[in-house]
């Protein structure tokens, strides 16, 4: 490669994938039209996904996934000294996510289920979020992730001034686009308890909120489930439904 | 499509409407007086004056950044210039502390109700400053100073959780040292070379020596100051009218309109910084 | 005031006329039960007959996002955004969004003038239709009729054959010239509508309900079942709190200054830098949506400012009710302040 | 030549997931040689169990980013199986469009960001932009296209919204379909073209292996099997999906934390691969045509040439796109709801083409619609055995090149088998005891 092409003063990035689906990467590598200009503010060092190099040090290391086995946790650890800004993304790495679910059930059961009696080659750990390990300084939520969000974190980052994220309810940006509320549809919808900042894409597109964002802060978790119930869910699903990406705040415990 | 149909609302008059758009403003001087916080000159185009009164409040637009209210700290005294004095607590000011003479800003204001100098005229003015309170008190400092002779007895009581927080520091010196002004420090924790008063500021009052019916307080300092120093100023007898308050608010748009600032039927933005304590009594979100 | 005439089947033609006119907008189906205004394009969409829409006109006036102004970072440089005014004509609008519309030009026009809604707002025409209302419109309980005419250029009262046609201003007329589908109308009686007052109190006695009302329990007991989704501070139209933010492009060479519809039941909408946060309950957040409708502006124009078209009750997940909740109030007020039962009287308008 | 050589590249890069290759050489004799899994386990299973149907797809479509919205359509057609869903012709279409897009974007992906570079000579697409700006240009706008279909189709072309059991949420503009049809015609016809002149011009830097398997993939008589067909092996022939465990037959190895898969012989291959060799004759006179200027032989034995028989399908894809708007379009889009009122309670299986292979998902459901039991077996599981069995004969052929050589070829190797690690540690494969 040229040396030209990088500018040495120009921030170094990378991405971390741990345990997850890895479409929050997908996700990145489908700024198909902003990543020529990404690509002008940044050196990209580290993308496992998409190139070979590695390096040690990073202005900003976005992380993907949630930490779920041993190894993974020293991983972070590493990274995580060699990061200046840290950056949690995804449901997975920032609230648990779909992995958490597994952690309602005894661990033991899990891998007896999965893989009978050779469970003991693969070690494994409840599903935890990023910050349950280290300092996470941003999160960018999602499943996958928002891109208009994360181009909102990069810009932020790369202009040295803090993101400003939202912590309302998805219903914002619902009514901001003037959709329909689900529940006049007779479905029920985690809207109104999960932090937005997805422009409310999943009712955009008549398809209930699934709390994927993770649940705003002093959630009224009791009132949630009044709602959810009322609206024809039994207490058991409502349950099930607030713990689809949320397993990890909500031990199953706090809302029965 | 035709154009000539008259409806009800007449075309606005867009020079008094332009609310939104600030002015390019240059920074002069800059100084850092502590970790935390940075004092800045500025001059407006042509160093027209601002026109403010001591506890008014400029909106200042970092592009990009966006915007924030920030007290004048200079006094109207001061001519062709103002200063701001802001500390770094987020996006903006964070920003902020990076700019150097030169650069550039935008302002829009002065905004809000500062203190009412008519009606302190002839009174005895009483300073509480609390942490950063003291800079939009610094304002109201300066102009008593410089028009001394219109005012009568001048006590400033200032408190500040460190001595390393305490700002202004050549200006302290010389209230000190100047023999009208009645100057009492104090700071929460005290450290091995600090000499002074160690304590909170309500505990500077009792042993005030006050004439009650001719004296004036402006208090400015964090929410939670409040209570306490209007409580040690009852146990004073000093009369509720007698009293005037800044209090701060989320702002978005500094002209009553973006409702972040309400405090029941009053805009801070409008009715404040500066209040009247009677007028506080009667809005039951001012003070909890 | 003249009146016409106008046959269902001639509605059409009526709308075609006004869109040689203006950009027309009026109320169309969205999604399964809901309706919403927008630009007509084809006059066979048009809804007249629905009960409300999700949002209200005032979307145009107070856009959701608008930009203020855009700026370049290099340069220091900032250039000012002027709003559009085109010749608006809003068709199919019911009485309390138009009192709602009439509240939010003394919002924006008394203290500091504000150009982006008075310029958005000057060139609108305003064509009214009557509503039957259903189980959660209470304008009526704020004073304001199916048929109020107050704001409106024309108005379209429905009755089994067809509409009768007010011409209510001077430039109502001006717009119906040209459309000569019009016959005089036969002095008819007034269409009589079921619609019962909701507020157990006359609207202007309101003001001294919410004098004795800081204090009440109502304020926690709706706190306990609202989770704080800001809906009813977005769907109300005469909600007109905002939020200012810039956002620069990936150029990160320019960008602007936009504005978007804020709501104080919203968590942040009262915290300062430093993390104080002054309405941090919910409490004290319906608390002040409440007093913001029918107590602070209300005390200042003797106007409340909640039109009672009922959306934040309609689209609240936890079916909070606003009538209910000032009705509590009321019944608070006669318990502890009067200690006496309310006169029938009282509430019926 | 007795050499003695140990190999162990950890963390594969430019692949989906984790994954190390092992090789160990003794005296000339190979010891091991292997692609250990080693990507976390995520246990979905454990997740499914007891979730309604409104959920079962929302979930297994995070088995992986990546092939999302296969994961979807095969749990929804498993899903609607099991509670005896019937779904329109219309959803059909546009599930077969979506899947289109899913393929050529994934194809897509893997032809110039993971696989290019190896041809190119350089570590990734990023570092291609000084010297062949217009082929990186042209991979996102490709790319781009594609996810627009999702997009428009599907919502977001990963972890896609619209599509539930018995239908879509919300259907697509029929502008929207006119605007991206215009485009498929203007941009991706051209830009598919382009495709295959770029890489028909490093087909020198393809590996001149072979080794014969079996290779197995869906096949329909009307059409390339990618939505819906029967099961289909080189070696045997046609099959039912019922019969879809006695067609992978998932086995536990020690080094993978993914389970392995063997039907006639001791592996098969899945993907593009495969489908070419099953079912290029169900492909257009044009794409056979591209398929000639690649060297892509009827039959043929080469796992580097799946990278090849994915630029076939990347034109076939663009071709079946345009011809199924066309379709949608002329039955003008009709706005019907999802059919979501179960009419029985029982087992489903669905089987699709995803872009690295056959994908099966097989569901129970109790009378509340909640899941009892979950199966899903993963294209790349299926081709674990197969890349462990094509490097034990492509190592000793190689032998005497230099360790850097050896090691480049085994990573090309398993990078043009385009695993997606991710997905196939994620197996769902147990009964649920107690329900
Ligand atoms: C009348 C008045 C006078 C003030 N005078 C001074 C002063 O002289 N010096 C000084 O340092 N500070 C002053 N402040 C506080 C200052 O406005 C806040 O510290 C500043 O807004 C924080 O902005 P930020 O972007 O750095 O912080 P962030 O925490 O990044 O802000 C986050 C968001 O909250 C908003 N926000 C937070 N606090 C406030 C607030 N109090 N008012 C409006 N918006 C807020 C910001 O606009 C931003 O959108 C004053 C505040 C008021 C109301
Ligand atoms: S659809 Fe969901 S997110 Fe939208 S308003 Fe209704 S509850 Fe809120
Ligand atoms: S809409 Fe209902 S739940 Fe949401 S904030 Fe308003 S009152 Fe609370
Ligand atoms: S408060 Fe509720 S009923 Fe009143 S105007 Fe607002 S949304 Fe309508």
């Amino acid at each position: 490669m040229k040396s030209d092409q990088i500018k040495p003063n120009k921030p170094k990035i990378a991405f971390f994938d741990f345990t997850s689906c890895e479409g929050c990467q997908l996700n990145k590598l489908n700024l198909e039209n902003e990543l020529p200009d990404i690509l002008r503010h940044v050196e990209l060092v580290e993308f496992r996904e998409a190139m070979d190099d590695k390096a040690d040090y990073y202005d900003i290391a976005f992380i993907e996934g949630s930490l779920s086995t041993p190894s993974c946790i020293n991983r972070i650890h590493d990274i995580r000294r060699r990061s200046n800004i840290l950056v949690a993304l995804g449901a997975c790495a920032t609230i648990g996510g779909i992995n958490s679910m597994k952690n309602l059930q005894p661990i033991e059961t899990v891998r007896e289920t999965v893989y009978g009696e050779e469970k003991y080659r693969f070690p494994t750990l409840p599903a935890i979020p990023v910050s349950a390990v280290v300092k996470v300084d941003y999160e960018i939520r999602g499943c996958p992730m928002s891109i208009p969000e994360f181009l909102r974190v990069l810009k932020a980052l790369l202009m040295g001034k803090a993101p400003n994220l939202p912590d309302s309810a998805v219903c914002v940006e619902c009514k901001l686009r003037e959709n329909e509320c689900l529940y006049d549809r007779g479905i029920v919808c985690l809207g109104p308890v999960t932090v937005g900042g997805c422009e409310a894409i999943c009712p955009s597109f008549g398809q209930f909120c699934t709390g994927c964002r993770g649940l705003v802060p002093n959630p009224n978790k009791d009132a949630m489930l009044d709602i959810l119930t009322q609206h024809g869910l039994s207490l058991e699903d409502a349950q099930k439904r607030f713990l689809l990406f949320n397993s990890y705040n909500i031990e199953s415990k706090s809302i029965t | 499509m035709s154009n000539h149909i008259r409806t009800g609302i007449e075309e606005p008059d867009r020079k008094m409407l332009e609310l939104y758009y600030p002015e390019i403003a240059e920074i002069t001087r800059t100084k850092q007086i502590t970790e935390l916080e940075k004092w800045f000159e500025i001059a407006l185009p042509g160093n027209r004056d601002l026109n403010h009164q001591p506890g008014q409040f400029v909106q200042v637009s970092l592009f990009g950044f966006g915007e924030a209210p920030i007290s004048v700290t200079s006094s109207p005294t001061k001519r062709g210039v103002f200063e701001l004095c802001v500390r770094k607590v987020g996006t903006l000011t964070t920003a902020m502390h990076k700019l150097k003479p030169g650069d550039r800003i935008g302002i829009r204001g002065p905004f809000g109700h500062g203190f009412d100098l008519q009606k302190m005229e002839g009174k005895d003015i009483l300073i509480i400053g609390g942490g950063i309170g003291i800079v939009p008190l610094r304002s109201l400092i300066n102009t008593v100073i410089d028009r001394r002779s219109d005012f009568g007895r001048f006590i400033i009581l200032y408190g500040a959780k460190t001595p390393g927080e305490l700002l202004f520091k050549d200006e302290l010196k010389s209230w000190r040292e100047d023999p009208t002004i009645e100057y009492h420090v104090t700071v929460d924790q005290g450290t091995p070379d600090w000499d002074g008063n160690v304590g909170v500021i309500t505990t500077l009052i009792p042993r005030l020596d006050l004439n009650l019916g001719n004296t004036i307080a402006a208090v400015v300092g964090p929410p939670i100051m409040y209570k306490f120093v209007l409580m040690a100023l009852k146990s004073k007898r000093l009369p509720d009218e007698n009293i005037y308050l800044s209090l701060e608010r989320r702002m978005k748009c500094g002209v009553g309109k973006c409702g972040h600032c309400q405090i029941n039927h009053s805009y801070v933005c409008q009715d404040g910084p500066v209040y009247h304590y009677p007028v506080i009594k009667q809005l039951p979100e001012a003070i909890q | 005031m003249e009146k016409f005439n106008l046959s269902t089947s001639r509605l059409n033609a009526l709308i075609k006329h006004l869109m040689t006119r203006g950009i027309v907008y009026a109320p169309h189906k969205n999604g399964e039960v809901s309706f919403s205004f927008d630009e007509v394009r084809d006059p066979g969409k048009v809804i007249l007959n629905y009960n409300r829409t999700l949002q209200s006109i005032k979307k145009y006036f107070l856009p959701p996002r608008e930009q203020l102004l855009s700026f370049s970072l290099k340069s220091g440089s900032l250039s000012k955004v002027e709003p559009e005014n085109p010749l608006r004509i809003f068709l199919g609008v019911h009485s309390y969004d138009m009192q709602a519309v009439l509240r939010l030009d003394y919002n924006f026009s008394q203290g500091n003038p504000e150009l982006n809604y008075l310029k958005r707002r000057q060139n609108s025409l305003f064509i009214g239709v009557s509503f039957e209302p259903d189980t959660y419109h209470f304008s009526r309980s704020v004073g304001i009729m199916v048929e109020e005419f107050d704001g409106f250029d024309l108005f379209l009262d429905k009755h089994s054959s067809g509409y009768t046609l007010y011409v209510v201003t001077q430039a109502g007329e001006e717009l119906l010239s040209g459309f000569d589908h019009l016959e005089e109308a036969p002095d008819r009686p007034a269409t009589h509508r079921e619609f019962r007052n909701k507020i157990k109190y006359n609207f202007n006695r309101l003001s001294e309900v919410f004098d004795h009302a800081w204090d009440s329990s109502v304020w926690e007991e709706i706190a306990q079942r609202c989770v704080g989704c800001g809906t009813c501070n977005l769907v109300c139209p005469t909600c007109y709190c905002f939020d200012v933010e810039d956002d620069v492009n990936l150029s990160l060479a320019d960008g602007s200054r936009y504005r978007s519809w804020d709501g104080c039941m919203l968590n942040s909408f009262a915290k300062v830098a430093g993390g104080e946060n002054f309405r941090a309950d919910l409490s004290d957040r319906q608390r002040h949506r409440v007093y913001r409708k029918f107590k602070y502006i209300t005390d200042v124009t003797g106007e409340p400012w909640c039109v009672g078209c009922g959306r934040c009750t309609a689209y609240c997940t936890a079916g909070i009710s606003i009538v209910e909740t000032v009705n509590r109030l009321c019944e608070e007020y006669e318990q502890t302040v009067l200690r006496k039962p309310l006169a029938k009287q009282d509430w019926v308008l | 030549m007795s050499r003695t050589l140990d190999l162990n590249i950890k963390h594969l890069t430019r692949v989906e997931g984790h994954g190390n290759i092992v090789v160990n050489i003794k005296d000339g004799r190979l010891e091991r040689c292997e692609l250990e899994i080693v990507e976390a386990p995520r246990f979905f299973e454990a997740m499914l169990k007891g979730r309604s149907f409104h959920e079962t797809a929302i979930i297994t479509s995070r088995i992986c980013g990546i092939c999302s919205l296969g994961h979807q359509i095969a749990s929804l057609k498993a899903t609607e199986e099991a509670l005896g869903l019937e779904v329109s012709e219309q959803t059909v279409l546009l599930r077969k469009l979506l899947i289109d897009g899913a393929t050529l974007q994934s194809n897509i992906l893997h032809i110039y960001f993971l696989a290019a570079p190896d041809f190119f000579g350089t570590t990734d697409a990023f570092k291609l932009i000084p010297t062949n700006k217009d082929v990186v240009l042209r991979a996102l706008r490709m790319k781009r296209l594609a996810n627009d279909i999702g997009d428009i189709v599907s919502g977001r072309a990963v972890h896609p919204i619209t599509p539930v059991p018995g239908g879509f949420t919300k259907l697509p503009d029929e502008s929207e379909l006119r605007a991206i049809r215009r485009r498929l015609v203007e941009e991706g016809l051209p830009d598919v073209e382009a495709t295959v002149d770029t890489i028909a011009s490093v087909l020198n830097s393809v590996p001149g292996f072979t080794r014969e398997t079996e290779y197995i993939s869906l096949s329909h008589p009307d059409e390339y099997a990618l939505y819906d067909g029967d099961i289909f092996s080189s070696d045997t022939g046609a099959a039912d999906v019922n019969n879809y465990r006695e067609m992978t037959n998932e086995f536990v190895v020690p080094h993978s934390t993914s389970k392995h898969c063997k039907h006639a012989r001791e592996s098969y291959m899945v993907g593009a691969l495969a489908r070419w060799n099953n079912n290029h004759a169900r492909l257009s006179e044009s794409a056979l045509r591209v398929a000639q200027r690649l060297n892509l032989e009827p039959r043929c034995y080469n796992p580097y040439m799946n990278t090849v028989a994915q630029v076939v399908e990347c034109y076939h894809c663009i071709e079946d796109s345009i011809a199924i708007i066309d379709s949608l379009l002329e039955r003008g889009i009709r706005n019907e709801k999802p059919n979501q009122t179960p009419t029985r309670f029982g087992r489903g299986i669905g089987a699709t083409e995803v872009p690295r292979g056959i994908l099966y998902h097989e569901y129970e459901y109790d009378r509340r619609g909640n899941i009892v039991s979950a199966n899903c077996i993963i294209p790349t599981g299926q081709n674990l055995a197969n890349i462990d069995h094509d490097m034990k004969k492509l190592v000793p052929e190689i032998i005497d090149q230099p360790k850097e050589i050896i090691a480049k070829q085994l990573e090309m190797l398993v990078r043009a088998y385009d695993p997606c690690i991710s997905c196939s540690v994620h197996i769902l494969n147990v009964e649920f005891i107690g329900g």
